[in-house]
Order: structure tokens, then C-alpha cells, then sequence
């Protein structure tokens, strides 16, 4: 049933940027009805290849055909025109406008009076809402929605475009596990009709669930391509990667014997629904040297209860933290970081990173004191700090005076994790730290966890990935609707059906507060 | 839920209608002369110019941007019509004379108006000068230009019809304010329920996001100048035909209170954050207050701390109102 | 007489151009000083230098129950509608200081601006010898008074060739403007005789600027208005003449036809000058701040 | 690589330079009295009140902010200041007189203007009242406080030590000019190598992230605020001294310059970007401007639109280096 003519044809792409080669001669084709997954480490040139097929960027050399015309988008509107649609890797939303105002941004439909035809609007957008099993009002303005409803969003505005071919760059980083499937199915549909999709993914596994070719870069070189069931994890792992890594779970035994963090009937006010609680007496203990996995569906409550934890909405909680086992009450991040908690947050744009600062910037914000004598910045030790971390996060820059938003996407997670293990923290919180990070950068960073935890670091590891949880959590509490569910000890017989059944809900409620 | 959400960003939208009514009330207890049709129709006549040039100013805010020559271009605007009106125009190279009706010359000036306010959008735009001082040049450009025009001095003697506009009434209603309503009116259909309007909140909500919607950035940036210029001259026309004079030195610092109506409105002057009735809320706030300080007879330097003071705690209230909620 | 039981106090209202010149506060404080002592309710309204804001004013006057408007208009035309607005609504407008080109004020107490100038126009023609270089400095260009100002004092210096004014600023009545026009002014013209000044304040800034550059013995400043520090600069022989207007003449007698309209008068005579004098270092002692002493 | 990065922050930095060097050039050829150290001290003695300003200002829009309340600040402070060295300050109630030298006298003025800026800072941080709102109250709050204080007199003889702040010279370089040195060397060291300056920088570029990042929010804008009111009331003094007496209405408008220098200086209203030198050369700009217009005795009308032509090609010109490069 497949036809496989090729619907884009790319060929000797090359795009630089001021100090990188970001493209470097790149040659693909994409047919209808094929998924093809475009793989490679942070920063090897995915997401700058996808602008130049959706024409964000017009300025490359190189040739794009579309069904064997040659075609130089200006700007995505063309693009769009053409059949070409792009789900970026960043969201790009306007917080303040409704999901249908978004979805239908610049081809709003119009009533014969000129005026927007809202009810119109409206039902499409439910319509395609449904499509995403996505049960929220499409009059809500996008700033109430959680960074995964939102991601849903932009998908939903892509294919509002029923575009012939689907660039998509990392869609499913910030969605959990049921709306994958959701999107698995659409795909699946998609291909049917015969349209041609581009998947970007870290998630290894899910290129094997949806995916029928790969095409591998690095660096801003074409690698290789092939069928993906001619190979294996492994080997893509080492086309990517050029060498051999191994993720393992080495055995390792955590005494717990001193109790670091204790949190006693810790409760969060919803200030959007009178007496509704985001958070509803949480217990647990983090104990020196552990790392405790936090589990749970998207909108369980898991970063507020990190937020809570760091000083945030001080004046709608009630329950008692005691840190080192005396009472505290944390009124600020400040407060958090000086008792010694560091929070990694969930969205690195919005509250991870100054986007308009260098890397040497961000990474000492947190530490300004220690890259000072005297009262005074000393240079030197502000760059040397970037430096280290650059180094041993593997951090892909031209220079620690890179600014931070022309990073990739991968690289800013990093940036943020080297912020705050700059801090030396004694409890370290991370809400979904490897979420857009390379399959070796998140075992880097797997591997860093357990070392700091080695030496006694308590650590926090919110993620929706259960095999990460499995791999590096010593034990994992999982949460739904703003309760402890379950609090499991992991071992090797540990099974993931065990965790994410205490994840679904009780009652799955419609409304999404 | 839902229909919390929708409270929620109503009470956002009409912000300062708290404030407002406790200044009426406050007002209408100190003052017998306060609530009455009388003085009901003089508020909002005198508040009528300022109203224009806020709602212009709002759909600039909206973008992020900022217009500091409104009140340049209201005098200049003002000037143009009435010289057109009062002396018609001479081309001497054609040796040519055109005489101009109330209309026509009233046309012209908006047309100016428009025109400078265009020119603010290009420059804005095309060389990315940043609308602050895009906008100041033009301040000090049509400021120069007027006194040019005038020689620095008044026009006078505009004739019935002219004067009609600022001084008339029609069915019981003052012409400033239906002028001022009907701007208004057309202002909130345009923010609310046209393309344009969306792409406004659009590009001040997130420009990069909108331009890769496809939005005309461009497009709608000089759109909305060139509209807060048009809707300067209307309120130059206004001030000029309730004095039966022009000005040369009309709307001085008009700008600032023009953008004090929008945020106090509860419009952010970061963009994407507002409304059109905030804004006439905002200005009416002002022109309550003023008249207020007036009828209760407080010296003119007490007036300005007063007034300070009362916009200072008009806006807490607010802002304590939506913390609340 | 003009002496009411409390409560049912008759209202006057003080509108003047602006207080951001010291001239116009005694203006507006004298004739509300009068007005209460004649035993009326009195406010004080500031137009900002702006028509619009002044028509203002007295549509929240006519509103508020004023019975008569003590007025210093901002524009002789300009103002115009605003005078026939009030007279219509039954109230009664004398004028202060400028004049409104229209019949239907009660009266006008008037100083002569233009007239002024003339006469020191002379004073200074005489001061130089007929010839010397110049410098004026204009207020608001937007304002009439600096018009009229300049005029009256053309209107004589330019008959004679051997003055030259080599330059011509505006610096908005404002102290601080005038030094600063003039500090530049003075990289060019270091050989300059006189300065003109359209108000007391820039002449006193001037003469700041002329003393910095160790000028104020060869230079002559000119002001106008007889402001406090300008008197006493006059006695001291820092500044060479200034026109005497008297705002607080002009003031009690608006006052007090306002209080004789109160009592049923009606016949007043339409315009009442009152002569600007020329005050210099020949009669200086004559005069104090504002006005003649006792 | 590293090095063209420098090059361009560097050029960013310093944008307004070439203007400025433009500016001067054709300003020499066309005026032989331009290029004297005279008249070099001379613009710098002039811009030295709106530098001051202008630094202050700075550090408010860095963190995205604005002040527009400085002007009124000058001249409350000014004029305190002037009255206690005059008069000194009597206390009724205890009845008890405080005689003043120049010196503590100036220190009041500052501390005033210090904590007036705090005010600023209390109600938008407490409160969070939009700076713009704030700032604009206390505009016509200050100003009205400085009417009630003067009695709208101006306060004159202030004495020869007053007088030497503003007139007088130091080691062949004028008193005003000294004193906005030192405002600006302190600004950039603060600004560029201490953490207060670098927590300036990141509020305005991320307030949430800079807030999670431990940076204490509240305290950095009151502080950014309070140093904004201080360096108004330096101001003031200078002023009045230069002047030997306090007008009432000293620094109208002055706000207005002061954030064209910062815009200018290349320093975005959005916060995050720009420098202290950036407003410095701003403001010499402005002052160039002016003092070049009258050297040329260029005519009042004209003065408005060429002045307005020149800021916006000025900045057209940076912009256009900026982006080739
Ligand atoms: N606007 C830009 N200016 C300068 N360099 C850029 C810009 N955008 C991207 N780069 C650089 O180009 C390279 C490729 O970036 P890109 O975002 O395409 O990587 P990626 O494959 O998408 O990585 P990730 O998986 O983390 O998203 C990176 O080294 C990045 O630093
Ligand atoms: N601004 C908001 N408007 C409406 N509901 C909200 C808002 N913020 C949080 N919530 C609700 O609070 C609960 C917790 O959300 P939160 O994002 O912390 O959960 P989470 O487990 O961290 O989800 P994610 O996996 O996306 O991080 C969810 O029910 C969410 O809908
Ligand atoms: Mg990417
Ligand atoms: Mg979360």
C-alpha cells in the first residue's frame, strides 16, 4: 500500500551560523507514507535542517525539491502553502490567546462580514482536539495549560494545515506516555493517507514503534541512512554517538540511615478552584545518598510539589519540611539554595535559563559569590567555572561566551544542570532533566546523579520515563492528582505495570484542574 | 472551571472598573455638584480627546510598542485643517488657489495625521529603530513642523460648522463623545473580532511565535501607527474646533497621559496584555479625577499630590482585586 | 459690603495661564487673597500654558456654581470661546494681564505688553549709543506674549542699522534653558553688548551664563516682568532695566470689579490699562518685587 | 571566533559612537567655534545634569523598568536642598533651629531623592504597580510637593560654596563634569563587576529564572529604584547650583531625555540589554545636538525638526552597522 515516491528531495544543504557549520552538505529524500527518523546527538544540526525545510531559514546553500520542483521557501507562510508543516521543538504559542485563536493563527476564517467566524473556529478546533483526545475548552488562553497540553496544542495546529509533509522536532519530549500512543495512532493515519513525516526523537525506542527509515547526523555530516529494522538500538547508538556506550544499571546499595529531607501532610491550595488542592498531604523522606524517582502522569502535581519544596507559593501551602530532621519553613528560592536544595526546573526557557546571557553567565548566576573576591566579579573564575562544566557535561559551544538561546535545545538542559551542581547542593531536585537530551548526554547525566549520590547527595528525579526511573532511582514514589500513590523500592524484579498503575487516576475526571 | 476562566480574565479585562466607581462613589458624597447630567456630559466631553488618543496608543501598546507623537501630531493636524479651512490652501507654482469645506479640510487632517503616523511605522520597521525613539523624533519633527506652519501662532475664526464638531450637540449627546464612542466602538470589533485585531495581540503575546504563524508583522505594525497617528488628528480636530482656535503649542505632554489611560486600563506596556475598554476606563478614571479635584475646590498644588495619590492607590486596589482571585 | 453668612458664600474662580512662573503666582495669589478677604470662596485654577485644559477649567466652573471668573488667559483668540461659554452661563469674566480679543468679557484690566517693550526698547537704543552687537532670547515660540514682546522691541531697536543682533534663541522663559542657550551662544559671540530676554527668569539665567565667562561687567541684560531677584539684581547693577508690569495692581482691581458685579453693579468699562513701566538703576528704588513700594 | 564575538558585543555596546563621531564631524566643518575646548567643556558641563539622570535611568530599564518620576525628583530635591543651606530648618514644634552648611544640606537633598526613588521601588515591588503608573504618581506627587514647598518662588542666593558645585572649576576641569565622572565610573563597575549588577542584567533578561535562581528580586529593584531617585537629586543640585537658585519647575520633561539617552545608548525599554557608556554617549549626543543647533544659530522653528531628524538617523545608522555586522 505504500507509495514510495519521493515527496521532498534535499540535497547538499549546508547553513552556517556566526563561528559553527551547523549543515554540512546534507542529502535526504522523504516519500509519502514513510516515517523517517532524523537522529543524531544535541546540537548535530536536526532542528536547523527542519527550519531550512520549513523555511524559517531562508539563507543556506544547497537545493530543496518539492515532488521534483526546485523551491527556496522565504518564510513558513510559502512553506505552509506548499504542504510543508513543522512542529518546532520550542513551543511556539501566544500565551494570552485562546487554543483555537492559536491553532488558527494567520488563516483565521471569516464570516461574510469580515469578522472572525468564532463558532466555526471553535468546532474545528474541538474537532481536531478530539482527534488529540485532548479534553480541555478550546476558549482557554494557552497560559493555563501545562507544558504537555501545550505540546498537544502545537501538534493539533500542524495538522490543522493537513500538510503533505509533517516535520516533527521532538514532539513527544514534554508529553507523557498515554498521549504518545494518542499520537503513535495519528501518525499511523497519517501514513495511510500517504503523507510523508519527519520524526525527531532521543527516545530510541519510540523510533522502532513508528518509524521506517533513519537518517543519522552528526556533527552537521549525513552519517548514514537505512531501513529501521535492519538495525538495532546499539548500533544507532554508535552511528550517533561514534563509539560505543553502554547504559547499565550497576547494583548499587544506598544505607539509609541519615533521613535528609522529611515532609509531613504537605498541602498545595489550587488558587483557580476554591478548596481544590494541586497537592493533598504528601509524606515521604529523601535519604543521603538516594535517589528517589518520582513518577506520574502529566499533571499529577509533581512540579508543584518540587516548586513547594523550593520556596515557591509559600503562602498557600500548609504541612511541615523538615531538612536534616529540624523544622523549616522555606520562604524563597533563596531560602531553598542557602539550606541547600537546587531545583533543575521543569521548563528551561521560561525559568532554567536568562536566554540572552552566555553560557559563562547563567552557569554562575547561582554561585555569584564564589566567582567573586572582595565584592568584585574576577573574571578568570566566572570563565574557569563555565569551563569545567562545559567540559565535564560535554556541553557543544563554540565558546563559553556563546549566547545560551542559540544553543540547542539539548545543550540549554545542560547549561541549566551545570547552573546548579555549580551550587553544590546537599538535596537536588530535577523536574525531567534529561527531557530533549541525547541518549549519551543522559547517560552522562545518569552517570553524574549516581556519582554525586555516592558521595551523598540526596537526590530528587522527577521524569515520565519509566526506564530511566527503572535505571537510575534507587526507589520512586508515584503520583497522581496531587497524592503519594505508591513509594516502591527498585530492584532488579521491579516491572513498570507495578509503577504505573498506582499513575492512572482513580476517577478520570474530564476537566483538566 | 471554564466558566471560572472566562470570570477570570473578564474581571483582568474591566480591572479598573473597581476603582472607578469608588472614586464616583467617594466623589458623589463630597460633591452635590458631581452626579449631575450636567457634569456627567462635561466629564466625558472633556475626556472625549484623551480617549482617542489612548485607544490609538492601546493597539501600539498591544504590539509592545510605544507612541510618544501623538500629541505632536494632534497639534499639527489641528493646524492643517484649520488653516485649510479658514485660508484654503495656495499652490503659487500653479498659481492655483483651493478652497476647502469644514469636511474636506477635516479629511486632510486625518489624512496627515495618518500619514505621520505611517511614517513612525516605517521607520519602526523597516530600520528597526525602536518605537520609543522613532515616536520621540516625530514628537519633536511635528512639534517643529507646526510651529513652522503657524509661524507660532494661533488660527483662528474655523466658522459655525467647523466649531459644530467640538461644541455641538446631536440628540441630546455632545458631538466629542459620539465621536470618541464611535471610535471606540469600531476599536473593540477590530481588537476582538478581526484577524487584525488577533495578530495585534499576536505579535505583542510573542513576535517570533506570530511571525511564524505567518503574520504580516510588518504589515500590522504600520497599520496600528499609522491608526494612532489618523486617531491623533481626530482628537486635534476636537481640541481645534472646541477652542474655534489651533494651537501651536496643543497636546503638549498629551502622550503621557494618553499611555497613563492604557495602563492604568490594566494594558502591560510589554505587549499582549489589554484591551481597548481598559484603556477608556483608564481615561476616565483621569478626567473623573481632575473634575473631581476641581468641585471639591483643592488648591492646584495639593491637586497634583492628590492626584498622584489616588491614581497610585486606584491601581493597587486593582491589582489587589485580581491578586485575590 | 460683599459679606455673606457663611454657607451661602458666593464662588470665584481664579484661572490663570500658568504657575510655573513665579509673575503668574503673585498674579493668581493676590487676586484670591482679595477676593476672600472681600469675603468670597475662592479657588485657583492652573491651565498649564494650554487653552484646552483652560476651557477645562471653566466648564468644571460653570459646573461647580461659580458666580465669577478672575482670568489670565492663555491665548488672546484661543480663549475667546471660553469667555462666551461662561458670560452665557451667566457668570462674570474680568480679565488680568492679557487681553481676550472679544467684547463680551466684563471687563479687561490689561498691561501692555507691547507697549512695554517699546519703552525699554528706547531705554536700551540709548544705553548702547545707537550701535553694539545683541543677543534675544525668546520665550515659548507657541506663546503670543513672546511675540508681542519681541515685536514692541524691534519695533524700535530695528530702526537703528548699527544694532545687529547676532543671534536669536528661544529658551522657553525657562532660568536654567536661558544659561545653558546662552553658554553656547557665548562660543560664538564673545563680543556682544546686550541681551534681550523675553521674561526675568531667562534674563537672570544670562546673566548666570555671562558670569561664568566673566562677561557681566561688558554686558548689558535686558528682562522683563520685575521679578523679585531681578529688582534687587537692577539695585546691585547686575542687570541693566526690566518693564514693570504690576500683577498685584491688576489683580486686586479685577477683584474688587468682580466683587462690585456681586453687588449688582453692570455698567464697567471694557478695557482698563494699566501702564508697564521701565524700572532701572535711575529708579529702581521706587520699586520692589511685583509692583511700587508704599 | 571569540574575538568577533567581543568585536560585536563591543561595537553593540558602543553603537551610538559612530553617530556621535558623524555628529561632531560635520559639526566642526560647519562651525569653527565647535571644536574649542571651551565650547568642549561647555557641552559637557550641559549634558552633566542629564548623564546623571540618564545612568539612574539605566539601571531601572535595564531590569525592565522606567522612571519617570526623575524630573520631579530633581526639583524637589534641588530645592530642599536650597532652603536648608539658605534658611535652615526650623522645628517649630520643639522650637528649635537647625542651621545647615552646603555639604549636609546637599546630603539631605540626596537622601530625600534616595528615599523618594525607594518609594518607587516599595510600591512596585510590594504593590506591583506597573513602573510606569508608579513612577508617573509619584511625577506629579514630587512636583507637587516642590510647588508647596517653594510656594512656586524660586529660592535664590544660595552662597559661594553652594555655587562652586555647579561653577566651579577643578583642576582645570568643571566641577559638574567631575562629579558625572565619578557617577559613571562607579555606575559601570557596579553594572559590569559586581553581582548586584549582574542580578540588574538578569532580572531583566529572565525575572522568573533569575528569581529561581536565587537572585533576591525585590531587593535589587528597590535598590535600582532608590539609586535612580539618588542620582535625580545629584542632579538637582548641580542645577542648582549652576543656577544659585532653586526654580520650582526645574527638570520638566526631563525624564524624556534622560530615556532617549538610554535608547540611544542602545539600551532596550524590554530589559536585559545595554550599558551605562551606551546612555553616557546618548546623552553627550543630545547635548551635541542642542549646543551645535544654537552655535549654528539655527532658527527655533527650524531647530525642533532638525534636531528629530538627526536623533532618528543617528540610530538608523547604528542599526544599519549593527545588522551588517
Ligand atoms: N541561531 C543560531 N545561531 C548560532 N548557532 C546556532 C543557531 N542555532 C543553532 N546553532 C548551532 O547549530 C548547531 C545545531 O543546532 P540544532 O538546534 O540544529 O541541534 P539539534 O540537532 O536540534 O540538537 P538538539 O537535539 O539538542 O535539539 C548547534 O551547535 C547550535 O549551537
Ligand atoms: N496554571 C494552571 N492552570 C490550571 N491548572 C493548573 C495550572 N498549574 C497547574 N495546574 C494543575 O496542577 C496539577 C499539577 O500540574 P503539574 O504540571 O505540576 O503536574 P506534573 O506532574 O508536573 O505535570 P508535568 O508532568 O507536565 O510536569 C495539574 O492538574 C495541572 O492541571
Ligand atoms: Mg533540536
Ligand atoms: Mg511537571
Amino acid at each position: 500500500m505504500k507509495v514510495n515516491e519521493p515527496i521532498l528531495r534535499v540535497e547538499n544543504i549546508t547553513k552556517e551560523f556566526p563561528g559553527v557549520k551547523a549543515l554540512n552538505e546534507i542529502s535526504l529524500q522523504l516519500e509519502g507514507g514513510v516515517a523517517t527518523a532524523i537522529i543524531g546527538e544535541n546540537g548535530a544540526g536536526k532542528s536547523t535542517l527542519m527550519k531550512i525545510l520549513s523555511g524559517v531559514y531562508n539563507i543556506y546553500e544547497g537545493e530543496i525539491y518539492y515532488k521534483n520542483e526546485l523551491v527556496h521557501f522565504q518564510n513558513t507562510t510559502e512553506a505552509q502553502q506548499k504542504g510543508v508543516a513543522i512542529i518546532h521543538q520550542e513551543l511556539n504559542l501566544i500565551p494570552n490567546l485562546t487554543i483555537s485563536e492559536n491553532v488558527f493563527l494567520g488563516r483565521e476564517p471569516l464570516t461574510s462580514l469580515g469578522i472572525i467566524d468564532y463558532p466555526l473556529m471553535r468546532k474545528n478546533t474541538a474537532k481536531l482536539l478530539e482527534r488529540m483526545k485532548l479534553q480541555v475548552d478550546p476558549d482557554t488562553p494557552i497560559f493555563k495549560l501545562k507544558v504537555g497540553e501545550q505540546q498537544l496544542v502545537e501538534i493539533t495546529k500542524a495538522l490543522s494545515l493537513n500538510p503533505e509533509v509533517i516535520i516533527m522536532d521532538e514532539p513527544t519530549s514534554a508529553i507523557s506516555e498515554n498521549e504518545v500512543e494518542v499520537l503513535f495512532e495519528i501518525i499511523k493515519d497519517l501514513k495511510a493517507e500517504g503523507k510523508a513525516i519527519v520524526y525527531i526523537s532521543h527516545k530510541l525506542d519510540e523510533l522502532f514503534k513508528i518509524t521506517e527509515k533513519y537518517v543519522v547526523l552528526r556533527d552537521g555530516k549525513f552519517i548514514e541512512s537505512g531501513e529501521i529494522n535492519a538495525t538495532t538500538e546499539d548500533e544507532l547508538i554508535h552511528k550517533m554517538v561514534g563509539r560505543e556506550i553502554i547504559i547499565s544499571r550497576e547494583s548499587f546499595q544506598c544505607n539509609k540511615k541519615e533521613c535528609l529531607l522529611s515532609v509531613k501532610n504537605l498541602s498545595l491550595k489550587n488558587l483557580l478552584v476554591r478548596d481544590n488542592y494541586l497537592l493533598k498531604e504528601v509524606n515521604f523522606e529523601l535519604f543521603k545518598g538516594e535517589v528517589l524517582g518520582l513518577f506520574g502522569l502529566m499533571g499529577a502535581g509533581r512540579t508543584e510539589l518540587m516548586e513547594v519544596l523550593f520556596g515557591l507559593y509559600s503562602s498557600r501551602i500548609s504541612g511541615e519540611v523538615y531538612i536534616k530532621g529540624q523544622l523549616h519553613q522555606i520562604k524563597s528560592p533563596r531560602d531553598a539554595m542557602d539550606k541547600g536544595l537546587a531545583l533543575v526546573p521543569e521548563n528551561r526557557k521560561e525559568d532554567g535559563l536568562v536566554l540572552g546571557f552566555n553560557i559563562t553567565k547563567n552557569t554562575s548566576l547561582t554561585v555569584l559569590d564564589q566567582v567573586s573576591s572582595a565584592g568584585f566579579l574576577r573574571k578568570k573564575k566566572d570563565n574557569d567555572l563555565a569551563t569545567k562544566y562545559m567540559e565535564s557535561l560535554k556541553i557543544k559551544a563554540s565558546s563559553p561566551n556563546q549566547i545560551v538561546e542559540k544553543l540547542s535545545g539539548g545543550n540549554q538542559q545542560k547549561v541549566v544542570l551545570a547552573k546548579w551542581f555549580a551550587t553544590h547542593p546537599e538535596i537536588l531536585m530535577l523536574d525531567e532533566p534529561t527531557r530533549g537530551i541525547d541518549i549519551n548526554a543522559k547517560n552522562e547525566i545518569y552517570k553524574l546523579v549516581r556519582k554525586q549520590s555516592q558521595n551523598g547527595l540526596g537526590v530528587i528525579f522527577v521524569s515520565s520515563e519509566l526506564p530511566e526511573i527503572l535505571a537510575v532511582c534507587d526507589r520512586v514514589l508515584v503520583m497522581a492528582e496531587g497524592r503519594i500513590t505508591a513509594n516502591i523500592e527498585v530492584t532488579k524484579e521491579t516491572s513498570e505495570n507495578q509503577i504505573l498503575k498506582a499513575a492512572i487516576p482513580k476517577i478520570i475526571k474530564n476537566d483538566n484542574a | 472551571m471554564i466558566t471560572l476562566k472566562k470570570h477570570l480574565s473578564y474581571s483582568a479585562k474591566f480591572q479598573s472598573l473597581i476603582a472607578l466607581f469608588v472614586l464616583c462613589l467617594v466623589l458623589s458624597l463630597l460633591s452635590e455638584n458631581f452626579l449631575t447630567t450636567a457634569n456627567v456630559w462635561n466629564i466625558l466631553r472633556q475626556v472625549s480627546v484623551n480617549i482617542c488618543l489612548s485607544v490609538g496608543m492601546t493597539l501600539v501598546v498591544l504590539t509592545a510598542g510605544i507612541d510618544l507623537s501623538v500629541g505632536s501630531i494632534l497639534a499639527l493636524c489641528g493646524a492643517v485643517s484649520a488653516t485649510l479651512v479658514s485660508y484654503g490652501l495656495e499652490l503659487e507654482i500653479f498659481n492655483l488657489f483651493v478652497g476647502f469645506g469644514p469636511l474636506s479640510a477635516i479629511m486632510v487632517g486625518i489624512a496627515v495625521g495618518w500619514c505621520l503616523g505611517w511614517f513612525n511605522g516605517w521607520t519602526i520597521t523597516r530600520f528597526k529603530v525602536p518605537p520609543f525613539v522613532a515616536t520621540l523624533a516625530m514628537l519633536t519633527i511635528a512639534r517643529g513642523i507646526t510651529m513652522l506652519w503657524t509661524g507660532g501662532f494661533p488660527i483662528n475664526n474655523l466658522g459655525k460648522e467647523f466649531a459644530y464638531i467640538g461644541t455641538g450637540w446631536f440628540l441630546g449627546i455632545p458631538m466629542p463623545v459620539w465621536i470618541t464612542a464611535i471610535v471606540v466602538i469600531i476599536a473593540v470589533i477590530l481588537t476582538k473580532k478581526t484577524p487584525f485585531g488577533r495578530h495585534i495581540y499576536a505579535i505583542g503575546g510573542n513576535e517570533r511565535a506570530a511571525r511564524l504563524s505567518g503574520v504580516n508583522i510588518y504589515k500590522v505594525k504600520m497599520m496600528v501607527y499609522a491608526i494612532a497617528g489618523a486617531l491623533a488628528a481626530v482628537g486635534g480636530i476636537i481640541v481645534t474646533s472646541r477652542l474655534d482656535s489651533a494651537q501651536p503649542n496643543a497636546g503638549l505632554t498629551y502622550e503621557l497621559d494618553a499611555i497613563a489611560a492604557v495602563v492604568i486600563g490594566g494594558t502591560s506596556l510589554s505587549g499582549g496584555k489589554g484591551s481597548v475598554m481598559g484603556a477608556v476606563l483608564g481615561g476616565i478614571i483621569i478626567g473623573v479625577l481632575n473634575n473631581g479635584l476641581v468641585l471639591l475646590n483643592v488648591s492646584p498644588f495639593w491637586q497634583q499630590v492628590v492626584k498622584g495619590l489616588v491614581i497610585l492607590l486606584a491601581v493597587i486596589i486593582d491589582k489587589a482585586k485580581a491578586r485575590e482571585e | 459690603e460683599g459679606k455673606q453668612e457663611e454657607g451661602s458664600k458666593k464662588k470665584v474662580a481664579v484661572v490663570v495661564s500658568t504657575l510655573n512662573n513665579p509673575w503668574f503666582v503673585v498674579l493668581a495669589e493676590t487676586a484670591a487673597e482679595e477676593a476672600r478677604q472681600l469675603g468670597y470662596e475662592v479657588n485657583i485654577f492652573d491651565s498649564q500654558n494650554n487653552t484646552a485644559v483652560e476651557s477645562e477649567h471653566f466648564e468644571n466652573a460653570i459646573v461647580g456654581g461659580y458666580d465669577a471668573i478672575l482670568f489670565n488667559p492663555t491665548d488672546a483668540e484661543g480663549s475667546v470661546s471660553n469667555v462666551v461659554k461662561a458670560v452665557d452661563s451667566g457668570l462674570a469674566v474680568f480679565t488680568m494681564d492679557r487681553e481676550v480679543n472679544s467684547n463680551r468679557a466684563t471687563s479687561q484690566i490689561l498691561s501692555d505688553n507691547y507697549a512695554g517693550t517699546v519703552s525699554l526698547g528706547k531705554y536700551f537704543v540709548d544705553q548702547l549709543n545707537k550701535k553694539g552687537k545683541y543677543v534675544e532670547l525668546l520665550g515659548l515660540v507657541g506663546d503670543n506674549n513672546t511675540w508681542n514682546r519681541s515685536e514692541g522691541f524691534h519695533s524700535v531697536v530695528d530702526y537703528y542699522p548699527d544694532l545687529v543682533m547676532v543671534a536669536q534663541q528661544s529658551a522657553d522663559f525657562d532660568r536654567n534653558k536661558a544659561m545653558q542657550v546662552m553658554e553656547s551662544i557665548l562660543q560664538v559671540h564673545k563680543d556682544i553688548d546686550a541681551v534681550f530676554c523675553g521674561n526675568d527668569a531667562m534674563a537672570m539665567g544670562a546673566y548666570q551664563a555671562l558670569k561664568a565667562a566673566g562677561l557681566e561687567q561688558q554686558v548689558k541684560v535686558f528682562g522683563f516682568d520685575g521679578a523679585d531677584n531681578v529688582i534687587q539684581a537692577i539695585e546691585d547693577g547686575r542687570i541693566a532695566a526690566t518693564a514693570m508690569q504690576f500683577p498685584k495692581v491688576m489683580a486686586k482691581t479685577a477683584a474688587i470689579l468682580a466683587d462690585k458685579y456681586m453687588n449688582g453693579e453692570r455698567e464697567f468699562i471694557q478695557k482698563l490699562p494699566v501702564d508697564v513701566e521701565l524700572v532701572h538703576p535711575g529708579n529702581v528704588d521706587h520699586y520692589t518685587a511685583y509692583g511700587k513700594k508704599k
